[in-house]
């Protein structure tokens, strides 16, 4: 149903020859989003592409990003890349880009279709066992344990609690794990959050936060409240992670490779465009990184500040 | 498609000259309010050649469903002087309601929806009953149920989104399209009828009479004989009947119910509606302002995103233009009052 | 003469949308006078006050102050020339003190910024005392009586080293009392360098206080007399065009009229104490009394606007009990407030919307719909029935003058058809000619067997209207007097009766016959 | 500081003992608006034991210093009958011009400190331009500066946030300690001091007077001679420089301007605003009644979380409360009123 008029690159920035691959993310505004876009931008700018790159202001906004497809698809692009809040309620959209012969290409957790050519992600589970069974080994695989989670409702969320969680039941039977509280990735709420676990525990032995925001506020949490001997584990990476790491208020945390994913992303849909084979994944990888292997090449390739 | 105020319709008024140019002036009034709308339409149809394209005209409509409906609601509402901030997560929890109704009870869809936006009405209830009744003021008392909707939407579906897999009939309440093989979402069409119900309630009836006398001294008001407690809550009630729409609508949208969206929603039917020219201290106010809001809204969205300008700078510019589209609207009204 | 007036206007003309409200008007004000300004509902005199006040600009003339020309900027400028305005609308702020905003934007400041609240109140005090006003510095306006408001306007235009006072109507809310002491003040505020522009509606008491009239009639000069020479009905005569009939007092009613309306032992947590009254078919039931007698409590309470704590009301022999005003409506009884602009109107409404407002669920809809046609149809025959002035049905009810605004309010209720009708201050701002109206309607209202309870301030206007009249004082019924009984001074020493301990008066029962009158 | 309702009894009587009463039954209301907040703090005390330690009050208060900030501010423009929108990202746009200053400019912190705040007035000036000269409706002109300031701050700091590593002077604004060794964060003493200036400001200045009396009357306030546009822009000037002080304070606490931050702030603040007694409608309000607005909606997070009350309950519990303890101050005001 869709008109034939204007073809991809003729509209708004997209200019030129060059091939035009709109991206739509799941968010915009946090740093691991800015360093999947640098990613993205840097391999695009190798291959002569053109990228935009979209998400909405929290990872909640579900419609706000089907909406962002949408209008991604009427500018006719020669690839798609789409990392879903929720894959089931774009699936209709997948198959119009099916159908307009625009191939798609998933990022960050698996979108689930059999639209897209490939997905480039992490297990955010098995990430968050990792940082689970670090933690543990850290405090001696006993004591209470508190987790601040950015989210209790998105998939990440969701997934780097469980991962978490799972590790710690099967593995850590000494590990008393608090219930879970969720700080939206706000630094200033995260810190109060963990400020009132301290006062109602002042025994907890380590900390998890789920993602940047969480991870930093746990931090300042702790330092708020002026406990030292915490043990706290955090995830992703950032200026203000790396710091604490290097003082060592923070014991380690778990990297995804964000700009790697964007590269990836954008090698995978040029692949597409020139109709090229493709692998089914394409596993971007974690990284545990703590005070001893931080300045290693290869941890710090994945590191944004 | 209504009037500005309540009773501008063609009366047989004794100096028939001054009713002309008053309805004239009306009509005028309204055309201006439609202009801006307009000019940002031209914009972004010469800078973009996608923008007014059919399939992109749909698009726009289909985007402006869910915001449209909520902001339809709320301008009964806001007519009164009171406003709702419990649209946004009431929206949440009505479609986490109408997962729980037609998902897990297996209600059939038709039942399941009505329940769903029956549901609305319920917590538009309470909220009218907590204004009208307990006397709280409106922004608390909603903004209570914002917070009560918004842990309920999570508690009552376990913070997992509940999917309409198995009601194929439900998800084409949005995207199946009346005619087959013509694109034109449902969901358009419910909008279009919700504007037209929306619009004779508020020109037509006692329920849009009534709304008005609140919003203009609602002290008067009750001294006039009116109960206006009970049509607060009607008012309330009606809105959350919007709310509950707004839910199965975006649920059947996303195919799922999201439990954790809905928060901010409220601002920007609330910005559709004052965009629209009614007033937040009551009194004034029209359906076809809230529809030209919205519109203004999305269509603002959908352009700046098809010219790819980049996205920390979308909402700077969407500022800026709702700044001069309102301004732009005023200033005109001004001019041609007085 | 020459050189020794104080103000001079001339050829002044103003038109609104819709509305020519003056043309070429022309008006002096010696030094030392105090001129009242008259004309009925509509006639354009605060319009011609509000152009001197700056608030609104002329479309041509000339205005002379002690033979300056100027043109009036705005508020402040002619302030700052020494005019000083009450406004027929309160420009109060509610939720500021009496002190507050006597004495606004002129503040007692240290450093020009910090306030010096105790010097303030001090001032305001002083003020109020030299003034005679009896009045807290510290009350809040909002709090505050109309009457009391009103006094609260003087007092902030008397703090003004005003050369040229201009009173809109200021004593519309004020009882006999209250306009004795305002009287006072005028007395003491005019000077041999000094003038009053004093806009009334009130015939009675242009003689006390005024020298000279000037009249305007639709929006155009008519004359002015010397209140010495000229006779009233002259000067109503060119207020109206034409000469008023004012009719006889009305016959006692026959007892033997069934009972409408019978209330016992009324009271509220406030001010009502055991407030008994009959009210019978076809009567007019006048209720008289001091400012703060209870009299709009009583009327509030009986349509539920206010929470009662005890009493019965039986009407048409049945007991009913009435939360809310929308059930006495419902009921038949209809309630005219007092205050048009906070109770009475929508003021951002048009004419027909105000006046449909009470019967749009009966007699303006079917099955939820508005009849719009009905509706105008309905609007256009008040405004000729009511004489209302206004371009159109359509306009907006805020820029209608004080006394049209408050026909359409009698207009709704008219509208509405109501069994029982309490009007409040029925004519409170009212020009003598619609007042006639006002009092032939009601005269027909009861002649059509409808029941009236009128309260008023205006002791004559309740010794001619009511067939009895009852009189409170603190709450209580403290007599009730037959038409033939009712007179100035009967009333007043009721109305003065101490209640508040067992005093030798006994609260009448107004179910045996003629009690009270000592 | 300021009473709710009029004040109705003998006040013609005898002016000196009417005062006296009413200056004693303002105390009262308000001790009795303090009650509900000291009613949930016994409950917690009860339920948690550590609620009540020296260590967790301190908690409290330096969780409520920003929300405090931002509805002190904006106390004042409620006041006046507006509303701010903007306070939240607006908040973040002069955290990122902080770091601006003092990071990327290298200027000395207290000045960057000064310079920031400074925009933030510069903010609020805007605000107060469109609202009092294009006399553009308060909600729409600050939700146009909520959107602007949202994209400038992603613009200005490219997205990425800024940190304040190399002034340890300006992390000591906030979780320093005046007296070392003693657990008393600057950040509770900055807003404790705001408190003051606003409290002074509003009740003993012209400037708290002529707020007042444009939220009673805007007309009647402008038709006493009074610039009512040239207050209207002061008074948003002041919420704006309350917003960059707000600014600066999140960020000293983050070490860090996060450009993403902020939105969701401005319906907290106001809500503190709203739950101290401040009416939407103007004229009415108090800057004591503003924190114990902003110490219920902290205490209450607090203890909730104390208590290790499941996260989606606590959306819930917290509206039910904020319902109770609005309904139970008024109809205790209203009973001690009639
Ligand atoms: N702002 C306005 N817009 C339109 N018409 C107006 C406005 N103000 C006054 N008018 C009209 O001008 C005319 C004169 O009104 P004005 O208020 O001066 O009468 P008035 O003599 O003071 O009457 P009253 O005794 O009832 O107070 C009226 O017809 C009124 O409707
Ligand atoms: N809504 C109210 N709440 C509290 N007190 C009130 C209210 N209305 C009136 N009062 C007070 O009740 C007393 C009686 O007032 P009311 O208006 O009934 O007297 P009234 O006889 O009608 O006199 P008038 O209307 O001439 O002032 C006054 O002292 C007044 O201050
Ligand atoms: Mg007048
Ligand atoms: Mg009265």
């Amino acid at each position: 149903g869709q008109s034939g008029t204007g073809t991809a690159g003729s509209t708004g920035g997209a200019g030129g020859d060059k091939p035009y691959i709109a991206i739509v993310s799941k968010g915009f505004q946090h740093q691991f989003w800015q360093a999947v876009k640098k990613g993205a931008e840097q391999e695009a700018a190798k291959q002569g592409a053109t990228i935009t790159f979209e998400g909405p202001a929290t990872e909640k906004e579900v419609e706000a990003q089907i909406t962002m497809l949408t209008n991604s698809l009427a500018k006719q692009p020669k690839a798609i890349g789409f990392a879903a809040l929720d894959s089931k309620a774009a699936e209709g959209l997948l198959q119009q880009a099916k159908s307009q012969n625009i191939p798609v290409i998933a990022f960050d957790s698996g979108v689930e279709s059999d639209v897209p050519l490939t997905t480039a992600a992490t297990d955010n589970k098995a990430a968050a066992a990792e940082a689970a069974k670090h933690l543990s080994e850290l405090i001696g695989g006993k004591g209470k344990v508190a987790m601040v989670v950015h989210d209790q409702t998105s998939l990440t969320g969701q997934q780097r609690r469980d991962g978490f969680i799972d590790w710690m039941k099967a593995n850590a039977p000494g590990i008393t794990l608090l219930p879970v509280q969720y700080g939206d990735g706000d630094q200033a709420k995260s810190a109060d959050i963990t400020k009132s676990i301290l006062a109602a525990n002042p025994d907890v032995k380590g900390i998890y936060g789920s993602n940047e925001g969480s991870a930093i506020g746990v931090v300042k949490g702790v330092q708020e409240a002026g406990k030292t001997g915490i043990t706290i584990v955090g995830f992703d990476s950032g200026k203000a992670q790396i710091d604490a790491i290097n003082s060592g208020v923070m014991a380690g945390a778990i990297t995804q490779n964000p700009v790697g994913m964007g590269e990836e992303l954008v090698k995978a849909a040029m692949k597409a465009i020139k109709g090229e084979p493709l692998e089914k994944t394409i596993d971007t990888g974690f990284y545990w990184y703590d005070k001893t292997n931080i300045n290693d090449p290869k941890i710090q390739s994945v590191l944004y500040q | 498609m209504t009037t500005d105020t309540p009773t501008q319709t063609s009366a047989d008024a004794a100096p028939a000259t001054a009713v002309a140019s008053a309805t004239l002036r009306d009509r005028l009034q309204q055309l201006l309010a439609f202009a801006s709308l307009i000019v940002i339409a031209i914009f972004f149809s010469v800078a973009s050649s996608t923008f007014l394209t059919y399939g992109n005209i749909v698009n726009v409509l289909f985007s402006t469903v869910v915001i449209g409906l909520l902001a339809l609601g709320t301008t009964f509402v806001i007519i009164t002087g009171g406003i709702d901030l419990s649209i946004g997560t009431g929206m949440a929890l009505c479609a986490v309601m109408s997962g729980q109704f037609i998902v897990n009870w297996g209600i059939p869809w038709p039942v399941g929806v009505l329940l769903a936006v029956l549901f609305g009405g319920l917590l538009g209830f309470v909220n009218g009953f907590n204004v009208a009744k307990l006397g709280l003021p409106p922004f608390i008392a909603t903004l209570a149920t914002m917070l009560v909707a918004q842990g309920l939407a999570l508690v009552v579906s376990h913070s997992a989104p509940i999917y309409f897999n198995d009601s194929p009939g439900y998800l084409k309440l949005s995207t199946g399209n009346l005619i087959p093989g013509v694109n034109f979402p449902s969901a358009v069409i419910v909008l279009i009828v919700a504007t037209a119900i929306a619009g004779v309630l508020i020109s037509r009836t006692i329920l849009g009479r009534y709304t008005f006398a609140i919003g203009s001294n609602e002290e008067a008001t009750a001294l006039s004989g009116i109960n206006v407690a009970k049509w607060k809550i009607v008012i309330y009630t009606l809105a959350g009947l919007f709310t509950g729409l707004a839910g199965v609508m975006i649920s059947a949208r996303l195919g799922s119910a999201q439990p954790a969206t809905g928060a901010g929603y409220e601002l920007q039917a609330i910005a559709a509606v004052v965009i629209g020219g009614t007033s937040l201290a009551g009194g004034k106010g029209s359906i076809v302002g809230t529809v030209i809001g919205a519109l203004i809204i999305s269509v603002l969205n959908n352009g700046l995103q098809l010219m790819s300008i980049p996205q920390e700078w979308q909402n700077v510019i969407l500022g800026v233009v709702i700044l001069i589209a309102v301004y732009a609207d005023m200033a005109r009204k001004r001019a041609s009052t007085t | 003469m020459t050189g020794s007036l104080l103000l001079e206007l001339e050829g002044i003309s103003k038109g609104f949308p819709g509305v020519q409200a003056l043309t070429d008007v022309r008006l002096d004000l010696r030094h030392g006078e105090v001129l009242a300004l008259v004309g009925e509902n509509g006639a354009g005199k605060s319009t011609l006050m509000k152009l001197l006040s700056g608030i609104h600009k002329a479309d041509a003339g000339h205005f002379r102050l002690d033979g300056a020309p100027f043109t009036p900027e705005s508020p402040r400028h002619a302030e700052s020339l020494g005019i000083s305005i009450i406004h027929q609308e309160f420009n109060l702020m509610p939720d500021l003190t009496a002190a507050q905003n006597i004495f606004i934007g002129r503040e007692p400041r240290t450093g020009g910024f910090f306030t010096r609240d105790p010097e303030l109140n001090r001032a305001a005090a002083d003020l109020l005392d030299r003034l005679g006003l009896p009045l807290d510095p510290k009350a809040l306006v909002g709090s505050l009586t109309v009457a009391k408001q009103q006094m609260v306007e003087i007092a902030k235009a008397l703090s003004h080293d005003a050369k040229l006072l201009v009173m809109d109507e200021p004593t519309a809310a004020l009882n006999d009392a209250e306009v004795e002491v305002l009287h006072g003040l005028i007395r003491r505020f005019v000077s041999p360098t000094t003038g009053v522009i004093y806009i009334s509606h009130r015939m009675d008491e242009l003689k006390a206080i005024a020298q000279r009239i000037t009249v305007l009639r639709d929006g155009s000069y008519v004359g002015t007399v010397d209140t010495a020479e000229a006779s009233m009905p002259e000067v109503i005569a060119m207020m109206v065009g034409r000469t008023i009939q004012t009719q006889a007092r009305p016959e006692n009613v026959r007892d033997d009229r069934e009972t409408l309306l019978s209330v016992r032992g009324l009271a509220t947590k406030a001010l009502l104490r055991d407030v008994s009254f009959d009210l019978r078919r076809g009567e007019i039931l006048g209720f008289a009394g001091l400012m703060g007698a209870g009299r709009t409590e009583v009327a509030r309470a009986l349509v539920g606007a206010d929470v009662v704590t005890a009493g019965t009301i039986v009407l048409r022999g049945q007991e009913v009990s009435i939360p809310n005003p929308a059930k006495a409506a419902e009921l038949g009884i209809g309630y005219l407030s007092e205050d048009r602009k906070q109770l009475g109107l929508m003021l951002e409404q048009s004419v027909q919307t105000n006046i449909a407002l009470s019967s749009l669920g009966d007699r303006f809809s079917r099955r939820g719909f508005v009849d719009d046609k009905a509706i105008a149809t309905r609007a256009t025959e008040s405004v000729k029935a009511l004489g209302i002035k206004t371009p159109s049905i359509r306009q907006e009810v805020r820029n209608l003058s004080g006394g049209n605004q408050q026909k359409v309010v009698i207009a709704k209720w008219l509208t509405k058809d109501c069994d029982v009708l309490i009007f409040d201050e029925p004519t409170r701002g009212i020009d003598v000619g619609a007042k006639e109206e006002i009092y032939r309607l009601l005269n027909d209202l009861a002649a059509q067997g409808k029941s009236i309870i009128m309260i008023s301030s205006e002791l004559p206007e309740v010794l001619r209207m009511a067939h009895r009249v009852l009189v409170m004082s603190e709450g209580r019924i403290t007599g009730e007097l037959s038409h033939a009984e009712a007179t100035q001074e009967s009333v007043m020493h009721l109305a003065t009766l101490r209640t508040g301990s067992d005093t030798a008066f006994p609260v009448p029962d107004p179910t045996a016959d003629k009690a009270g009158l000592a």
